[in-house]
């Protein structure tokens, strides 16, 4: 037999064995502060880099279309749609460098980046971040309108139907989830735009950023939405609703609402808001169609015109614009799933 | 005091002050002020030009109160309104006039005001401050009908000073209007102006306008436009729905403005692909139904228009070119045949060297052609195959069309396209020859005629009205034998038009509409 | 900690008739490829024929879903339009799996660096809006359906390729693969034999609900006119074209609508259906 | 007095309606439960009658699927969706409950029978904190106020024995160990003081010395004059707390007695086997498990091979550990040491069992032995050869003579795989002198205990047992020389972990491969382990023949982990 000599020396108070607890005393301690606090760092830095990347993208992409920036600038301010001689392209080739190397125009644009100045719309004359700051607001009303919206319906179809003893019920809940995510939102706002507005005349036709205006326009970004969020919401809903610790509660007297309202839904949103971070970027994707169909203004309207006329300063702004708010939601998002789940601290 | 011109509306009652016109709109350009037509109807609403055109096409008073011209028709002097101000409170004079061509013709601003002018323009001179004397390198008889129009709009030399961001927001002139504020993408907001005193002599009245202001929203989506009408929400709405025409007609008052200039036409490639052989052209001109293709797409509402050149509410109009190309299939299989694309392959495509007539049709999608125009098209190519062609249509985004992509000679083998003008003397723009030393890129058939060119020219520069309209005949003749430009139908502005509001109207030069006059019924 | 659940689902016996929210998609969806497939058995006519005289009809037994601008029929128009609609969607979500897998496999399975690499071009594409994606690439390469299909596919890719690494990632911590390790495979091997199809496979339900999202985003990009060029059938241009004429003639919106509808519900019920059968099997 | 379990054996009738004092706190009569589902119905209790005093225990054990949770769960009315009860009679303190209506069972619930929930670690919401969890119970049932509820909470749970109630009450389950999240499930039960508490598998899945406190906890509960419904699997479990015994076997009582009784003269067959599969109280070389595992004779020339290379150099140990050191990287970015400086040898055909509570790195050594992990400092010796400071390259051509088969059976094979292609994975990279693998296939099985019809089905469709033994027969497929086992039976059932105690003991002693046996199960390890090893925090505390190590442990965590284990020795009993 081989086996080494018995090693007896103590390593660890044993009693230590016998009062196993894993927890921190203080979740929040030193170590962990500096810990949170490099994550922010690593964040920022990487939301920085993220926005350079997406400028650059835009840029590359942009001055490497074919066709010649000077002259779409040109016809755009005639509205034709003709070649240029080289003599009325050169006052604008000078005006905006164009016919600096590319290295160069990226050097100077990046640069300008880097001082804050995102650059002058070529169509508007106006600095990028007021044209992008003016379409602001109406923009983000109508996607944070969508979101709050999107959410009470998912929630009120889930809450209500999942899991029911009646079969029909569920069937309902998750048919009409089924059907809403896969309404498409253009067409979606014609109807509702035709029924509601132009023959019910229950809401305005062309209100603007009026309350009264933004019902239909964020009901239509809404429904989809909710459709995604009702089914990731109800697949978990289902789940937890067999776990023990639900069947735990009951077998403590609580009742079928209070069971679901105090114990299931707080674990079934948690796939829901991981989703919502993605939702509020893509929802811009949805504001330029909807942004069109609704006549409203918005960040949507200034990206297809400014794509459709080249415009490189403000196409790179909205999009850096967007990728922040990617960021931005993306950090809130982890908030919020820490508030409703802290074990994500740890 | 209102001189000849008719108002649009009949009146009834005596105008009332106050309210605000809502007008509902298609497009947003970038800027108010500007060379692109949907410029020229937001500057009208705030500048006022040196000449009005009226009804009856005559050159009336506007800024200038009078005019003439010397001998050898170089030499124009103006004489201008006393006692005028811009907005802004700079006087209105001679030197100001001076200012704008200046900025027109050196300033890369307005590259249709070039257009017009640069060929001709020499120079600019303030003879004294209410007389303007303008020279030209050559004459041009269609120089009062083409300063008629809002890209002419005289704007205050202090203001053109702030540069262009400024007078991209807020251009200043004399006009009933000023800009009052623009949300980008909603509305733009036009105030009275209260000290108004320059209406043109075809105006219904003097003096500021009736309205205390215009609310002019942007709602590209028909459906919604044409609703907002419905609803009460809007007072005015431009461009009528062809399928809303007829409910139009009954419930509200419908405006219809038929451009002069160039229709909306298919300009073929003379000098690459199928269309280089006359023949072709004129087979495809005869394999169309072009006249139960329009009236089909716009249930009738926008008239056919079969001269390709010159539409018919232009002054110079040729109307006999108009029905040359009739609707022949035979005919058309009986030239293709002689063009030598005389067998067909197994889907029914004529066939030449092993090559099918193949056509490709450029259009811009949205930005030039309307859905309606888009089903012409479209039906268009269901007529052809027929005869044999197969046509492809390519949907042009305004990026690609307007950087160029589809410019040159290899890149289309028709497109159609319009240019509203008040005078036939658009050929000079559209026809003149497209050569290395004075390109023009205008040309979209690429078709070069030294004597056509010398006959337009000589049309631009008559006087005598019906001399011009023998030469501009002339060529449209020439250009029609040739099947260089097929048209289809005219471009048109429609308003439909609350009946509670009264004398709106649209000026003849471009169809922009025109709310000095306007009043609400109480 | 177990997450052993000895919950009433996990035992559900496996249900051998097929239930109605099973058969009516599979049918619906049957239908749809029929029509993709053989149009012609379903619709006889040209879906490009023109008759003037007869636009704007609505639905009769004549023409089922009515005609439009040019008197063509709508019905006829619809079922060859399936076709286009289907082959971008499943074009659109190859395009997004091919980029999805590389860019998945190659973080999931490279090095450290790789993976942060790979992982922060994931979430920069995240933070790009499809739909600008969409109009930059048209701007590149004018409005086709080759242009659809990447727009789309570049734009659904991030997601497919986080979930592709977050596969990989646990896929290569199950024991059957260390236990394929232990026995002396080469790692290539159990990569290609283990970790791909396992780590592959619940894509299987995920693919199918990216398809009929795919079907939706492609026609709305094709709504926005950037889709096929006329006087091509596909769904989104026939919405596009149909929108003008809504308050005219409502069919030529509301039906080519409900047929994106029909199409993306029956196929989401399919996957999802998929996904339930294969979370219940699988633990 | 004793109580009146009835078997189904010896079904007595149930006497009359005697409500009076002394009278039974829970009496179930004919209990029948049935399942529907797809319109078939299935039968899963077929009526059991038992009874339960105040201040008494009655344990209820049996294999799983028995019908236990069922059974107790029907106690509170939550049987599950679709179940039909029947019962003669179902009295709680002389109130019938079957009669009862939705908000009646509410107002029983929590109130007067206390449910501590079988998967005791997900049976708390881990998004409450356990201060809301253990108050729930008395908010439901409106007791108190606000601030009564709390200061009650804080008793309860320092009742239970957890440590800083205070501290405890505003921390969420995750937050706390296995241990002190039961006794918070447990104080959910206690918290309005009911009279009757049902217990289902309050220790599965707790350290032996966990487990130990979880039940002293029960016994107090017992003493404070409840009664207790305890529900279980390992007789040994119960043995500490139970005065009457019911066992259960497929939806019937089989035996059921004093515990005393059943536990040490068990009647039934079934129970006989049960008590025979708890390993702490068999050594080394008995068998545990009454189902004879019939070991095939084992063809080829594996063993006589094996048996003349052993002889050649049965000094080299097969498998030899140095100094091995591992430390990881934490979330935190701090490195820890999870194995520090283990060293040990094992020679050929023994067992050398590791033990250690969660977490002690055992593992990770294992890991380490399988060179599946480099070793941060020491080394593995193959043969007395380098085996872990090879390449990969180098080590493929060995690797078949180190077998492992893992803790959790399923989760090892790839679900795609049926046993067969597995196996035949496996014999694959034998060499070339298997002629017919699928012969050598079926002979592995066979070798475990298994028959041919297995080779087409999925490891997902073989019972726990099957599958182990699936993985054991994989494992052996390349004729190795060593087998590391980590935690290889600690999913299973009692009785199924004896079968496959037994069967790798039978192939040891047939094959003579040496097993680096892994487990936190003393009892397991002292059957199992010629010599053993003690893990804690990493580093080994005791080393040495397993029958001096736990004859007369040197080191007082040995000495502790050895205590906690249970036997089957009832409270009062011998
Ligand atoms: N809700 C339910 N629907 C259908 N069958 C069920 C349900 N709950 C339990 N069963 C079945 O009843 C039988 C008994 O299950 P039960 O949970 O009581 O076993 P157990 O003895 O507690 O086993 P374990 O030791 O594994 O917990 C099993 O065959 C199980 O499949
Ligand atoms: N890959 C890894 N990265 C970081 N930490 C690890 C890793 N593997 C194991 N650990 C940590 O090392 C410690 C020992 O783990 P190990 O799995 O060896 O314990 P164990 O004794 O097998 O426990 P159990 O009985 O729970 O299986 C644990 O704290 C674990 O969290
Ligand atoms: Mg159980
Ligand atoms: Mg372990």
């Amino acid at each position: 037999m081989s086996a080494t000599a018995p090693t007896t020396t103590p390593v660890a108070p044993p009693t230590e064995a016998l009062a196993v607890d894993a927890s921190p005393a203080n979740p929040w301690g030193r170590a962990r502060l500096l810990v949170a606090l490099r994550r922010v760092v690593g964040r920022v830095v990487a939301a920085v880099l993220v926005l350079l990347g997406a400028a650059t993208v835009v840029f590359l992409a942009q001055t490497l279309l074919p066709g010649d920036r000077a002259t779409l600038l040109l016809n755009l301010r005639s509205g034709e749609a003709v070649e240029r001689t080289a003599a009325e392209l050169a006052p604008i080739n000078e005006q905006y460098g164009f016919d600096d190397p590319l290295a160069v125009q990226y050097a100077t644009y990046v640069g300008g980046l880097l001082r804050g100045d995102l650059g002058v719309s070529y169509q508007r004359h106006a600095p990028v971040a007021e044209v992008i700051g003016g379409q602001l607001w109406p923009t983000a009303q109508l996607a944070l309108g969508a979101l709050a919206a999107a959410w009470v319906l998912a929630l009120v179809s889930v809450v209500v139907t999942a899991g029911r003893r009646s079969r029909a019920v569920t069937a309902a809940g998750s048919g009409a989830e089924a059907l809403a995510a896969s309404v498409p939102h253009y067409w979606l706002g014609v109807i509702l735009l035709v029924v509601l507005a132009v023959n019910l005349q229950w809401f305005p036709v062309m209100g603007g950023t009026s309350p009264a205006a933004t019902v239909l326009p964020v009901l239509t970004l809404a429904v989809p939405l909710a459709g995604f969020l009702g089914q990731a919401t109800r697949d978990e809903f289902d789940r937890v609703l067999e776990q023990p610790f639900v069947t735990s509660a009951r077998a403590r007297g609580m009742g079928d609402t209070g069971v679901r309202l105090r114990h299931v839904l707080r674990h079934a949103v948690l796939p829901a808001i991981t989703l919502s971070g993605w939702a509020l970027g893509a929802l811009l994707s949805g504001a330029v169609i909807v942004e069109s169909v609704f006549s409203r203004p918005g960040l949507g309207q200034v990206l297809v015109a400014a794509v459709d006329a080249r415009d490189v300063p403000v196409v790179a702004g909205v999009v850096m614009f967007v990728a922040a708010v990617y960021v931005v939601a993306n950090v809130l998002v982890d908030l919020a799933y820490t508030l409703v789940d802290p074990r994500r601290r740890s | 005091a209102p001189a000849g011109a008719e108002p649009a509306a009949p009146t009834t009652g005596e105008p009332v002050e106050g309210g605000t016109i809502v007008h509902a709109h298609v497009q947003e350009p970038p800027c108010l002020w500007g060379g692109w037509i949907q410029q020229a109807y937001l500057s009208r609403q705030v500048l006022d030009s040196l000449v009005s055109q009226d009804e009856d096409g005559e050159i009336v008073p506007w800024l200038a109160t009078d005019w003439s011209v010397s001998e050898d028709q170089l030499v124009w002097t103006f004489t201008l309104a006393e006692g005028v101000e811009f907005t802004d409170g700079t006087p209105f004079d001679a030197q100001a006039v001076v200012d704008n061509f200046e900025f027109w013709i050196t300033e890369q601003g307005n590259s249709t005001v070039l257009a017009y002018l640069g060929t001709y323009y020499e120079s600019s001179r303030a003879v004294d401050p209410t007389t303007f004397e303008l020279t030209l390198s050559r004459p041009y008889s269609s120089l009062l009908p083409a300063l008629a129009q809002a890209y002419f709009g005289i704007q205050s030399p202090t203001a053109l000073a702030r540069g262009p961001e400024a007078n991209c927001e807020e251009p200043i002139g004399t006009g009933p209007f000023t800009v009052e504020g623009w949300e980008r993408g909603s509305v733009i907001r036009f105030a009275r102006n209260p000290d108004y005193a320059s209406a043109p002599a075809n105006a219904l009245h003097q003096g500021p306008a009736y309205v205390d202001g215009i609310e002019w929203r942007i709602v590209p989506d028909p459906v919604a436009r044409f609703g907002a009408l419905t609803t009460g929400e809007a007072h005015v709405v431009y461009d009528v729905p062809a399928t809303q025409w007829t409910a139009a007609e009954q419930q509200y008052e419908v405006q219809q403005y038929i451009t002069p200039g160039r229709p909306v036409a298919l300009g073929l490639n003379t000098v690459a692909g199928p269309f280089t052989d006359v023949r072709v052209r004129k087979a495809f001109a005869a394999a169309t139904d072009r006249e139960a293709a329009v009236r089909s797409a716009f249930l009738g509402v926008v008239p056919f228009e079969g001269n390709g050149t010159v539409s018919a509410s232009t002054p110079g109009y040729n109307a006999e070119v108009a029905d040359d190309h009739p609707y022949d299939p035979d005919t058309a299989a009986a030239l293709l045949d002689e063009a030598g694309w005389d067998s067909t392959d197994d889907e029914g495509y004529r066939v030449k060297d092993g090559e099918r007539l193949e056509v490709r049709i450029v259009y811009g999608a949205g930005s030039i052609i309307t859905p309606e125009g888009a089903t012409v098209l479209q039906n268009l190519q269901e007529q052809v195959a027929e005869v044999g062609f197969q046509v492809t249509l390519v949907p042009a985004t305004r990026d690609e069309l307007f950087s160029g992509k589809f410019s040159g000679p290899e890149s289309y083998d028709a497109k159609p396209g319009y240019w509203t003008s008040p005078t036939a003397g658009i050929l000079h723009i559209t026809f003149r020859q497209h050569l290395e030393e004075s390109p023009n890129f205008s040309n979209s058939s690429f078709y070069n005629d030294p004597e056509l060119e010398d006959l337009i020219v000589r049309a631009n520069s008559s006087l005598d009205r019906a001399e011009q309209d023998r030469l501009y005949g002339e060529a449209q003749q020439i250009l029609s034998d040739e099947a260089v430009s097929i048209g289809l139908y005219t471009q048109t502005t429609s308003l439909a038009v609350d009946p509670r509001l009264n004398d709106v109207w649209l000026e003849q030069s471009q169809g922009e509409p025109v709310y000095h006059d306007a009043w609400f019924e109480r | 900690m177990t997450t052993q659940t000895h919950a009433p689902a996990a035992r559900r016996a496996p249900r051998l008739v097929p239930s109605l929210g099973v058969v009516v998609p599979a049918t619906l969806v049957g239908a749809f490829v029929l029509a993709a497939v053989a149009p012609s058995v379903l619709a006889p006519g040209d879906p490009t024929a023109i008759d003037l005289e007869a636009a704007f009809l609505p639905p009769s037994t004549e023409h089922l879903l009515g005609t439009d601008q040019s008197g063509r029929d709508l019905w006829t128009r619809v079922v060859h339009g399936t076709r286009h609609s289907l082959l971008i969607g499943l074009g659109a979500t190859g395009v997004a799996l091919a980029i999805a897998a590389v860019l998945g496999f190659a973080a999931g399975l490279g090095g450290r660096l790789v993976d942060r690499v790979v992982g922060s071009l994931i979430e920069v594409s995240f933070a790009f809006p499809t739909m600008l994606l969409a109009l930059l690439l048209v701007a590149v390469r004018g409005p086709s359906p080759s242009t659809l299909v990447l727009a789309v596919g570049i734009g659904s890719a991030p997601g497919y390729a986080r979930m592709i690494r977050g596969q990989v990632l646990a896929v290569r911590q199950e024991a059957y693969v260390e236990a394929a390790l232990a026995l002396g495979h080469r790692r290539r091997d159990v990569v290609v034999r283990h970790v791909l199809p396992n780590a592959m496979r619940p894509l299987v339900a995920v693919v199918t609900l990216g398809i009929s999202q795919s079907v939706v985003w492609a026609s709305g990009l094709a709504f926005l006119g950037m889709g096929v060029a006329p006087p091509s059938p596909e769904w989104g241009a026939l919405l596009e074209a149909g929108r003008t004429y809504v308050t005219f003639a409502w069919w030529l919106e509301v039906m080519p609508g409900l047929a994106i509808v029909l199409l993306a519900v029956s196929v989401t019920a399919l996957g999802r259906a998929a996904q339930r059968r294969l979370e219940g099997t699988d633990r | 007095m004793t109580a009146t379990p009835s078997t189904a054996l010896a079904a007595r009738p149930a006497p009359g309606a005697d409500a009076g004092p002394g009278a039974p706190l829970l009496r179930v009569e004919n209990l029948r439960v049935g399942f529907t589902r797809g319109g078939r119905t299935t039968d899963v209790v077929h009526g059991i009658s038992f009874a339960l005093e105040a201040g008494r225990c009655l344990a209820v054990v049996g294999e799983s699927g028995s019908g236990k949770s069922v059974t107790a769960r029907t106690l509170v009315g939550l049987t599950g969706a679709g179940a039909s009860v029947t019962a003669d009679r179902l009295e709680l303190a002389g109130r019938d409950l079957t009669a009862l209506r939705p908000r009646q069972w509410r107002a029983v619930r929590g109130a007067e029978v206390g449910f501590v929930l079988q998967d005791a670690l997900v049976s708390l919401d881990q998004l409450r904190t356990v201060g809301n969890e253990v108050g729930e119970p008395l908010r439901l049932h409106r007791w108190g106020d606000r601030h009564r509820r709390a200061r009650r909470v804080l008793k309860v749970l320092a009742e239970v024995g957890v440590p800083e109630p205070g501290l405890r009450a505003r921390q969420r389950p995750y937050e706390l160990s296995g241990g002190l999240r039961q006794r918070a499930l447990i104080a959910t039960a206690l918290a309005l003081d009911p009279a009757l508490v049902v217990a289902d598998e309050p220790t599965t899945a707790l350290d032996v010395t966990v487990q130990a406190q979880v039940l002293d906890l029960l016994a107090q509960t017992k003493e404070r004059g409840k009664a207790v419904l305890l529900i279980s699997h390992d007789l040994a479990v119960v043995a500490r707390l139970a005065d009457e015994v019911c066992v259960m076997r497929d939806g019937v009582i089989v035996e059921a007695g004093p515990a005393e009784q059943v536990l040490h003269r068990p009647r039934h067959p079934y129970t006989r086997t049960l008590v025979d599969a708890v390993p702490s109280e068999h050594t080394r070389g008995t068998r545990l498990s009454s189902v004879p595992v019939t070991l095939a004779s084992h063809h080829g020339v594996t063993a006589r091979e094996r048996a003349g290379s052993a002889a050649a150099d049965a000094t080299v140990p097969v498998l030899e550990a140095r100094g091995l050191t591992k430390r990881f990287r934490g979330p935190d970015k701090v490195d820890r040491t999870v194995v520090d400086g283990v060293s040990f040898s094992l020679g050929r055909g023994r067992t050398l069992g590791i033990v250690g509570e969660s977490g002690s790195g055992k593992t990770t050594t294992a890991r380490m032995a399988l060179a599946m992990l480099t070793p941060d400092a020491g080394e593995v010796l193959l043969d007395g050869g380098p085996w872990s400071s090879l390449t990969s390259q180098g080590r493929r051509p060995l690797r078949r003579r180190v077998g492992v088969v893992y803790q959790d059976p399923l989760s090892s094979f790839d679900p795609r795989w049926s046993v067969g292609r597995v196996l035949a994975d496996a014999i694959g990279r034998a060499p070339a002198r298997v002629p017919d693998p699928r012969a050598r296939a079926v002979e592995l099985l066979e070798l475990v205990g298994l028959g041919p019809e297995h080779l087409d089905r999925r490891p997902l469709r073989l019972s726990g047992g099957q599958r182990q033994r699936v993985a054991i027969a994989r494992a052996l497929a390349p004729e190795p020389d060593v087998v590391v086992l980590d935690e290889p039976v600690s999913a299973l059932d009692v009785s199924v972990q004896a079968q496959v105690l037994d069967l790798l003991g039978d192939l040891q002693q047939a094959l003579g491969v040496a097993y680096l046996f892994i487990s936190h199960d003393l009892g397991v390890i002292r059957h199992m382990s010629h010599d053993v090893l003690v893990m804690h925090g990493g580093r080994v505390v005791e080393h040495g023949p397993a029958d001096d190590v736990l004859a007369d442990p040197q080191h007082e965590y040995t000495r502790g982990l050895l205590a906690a284990v249970p036997r089957l020795t009832t409270p009062g009993g011998p």
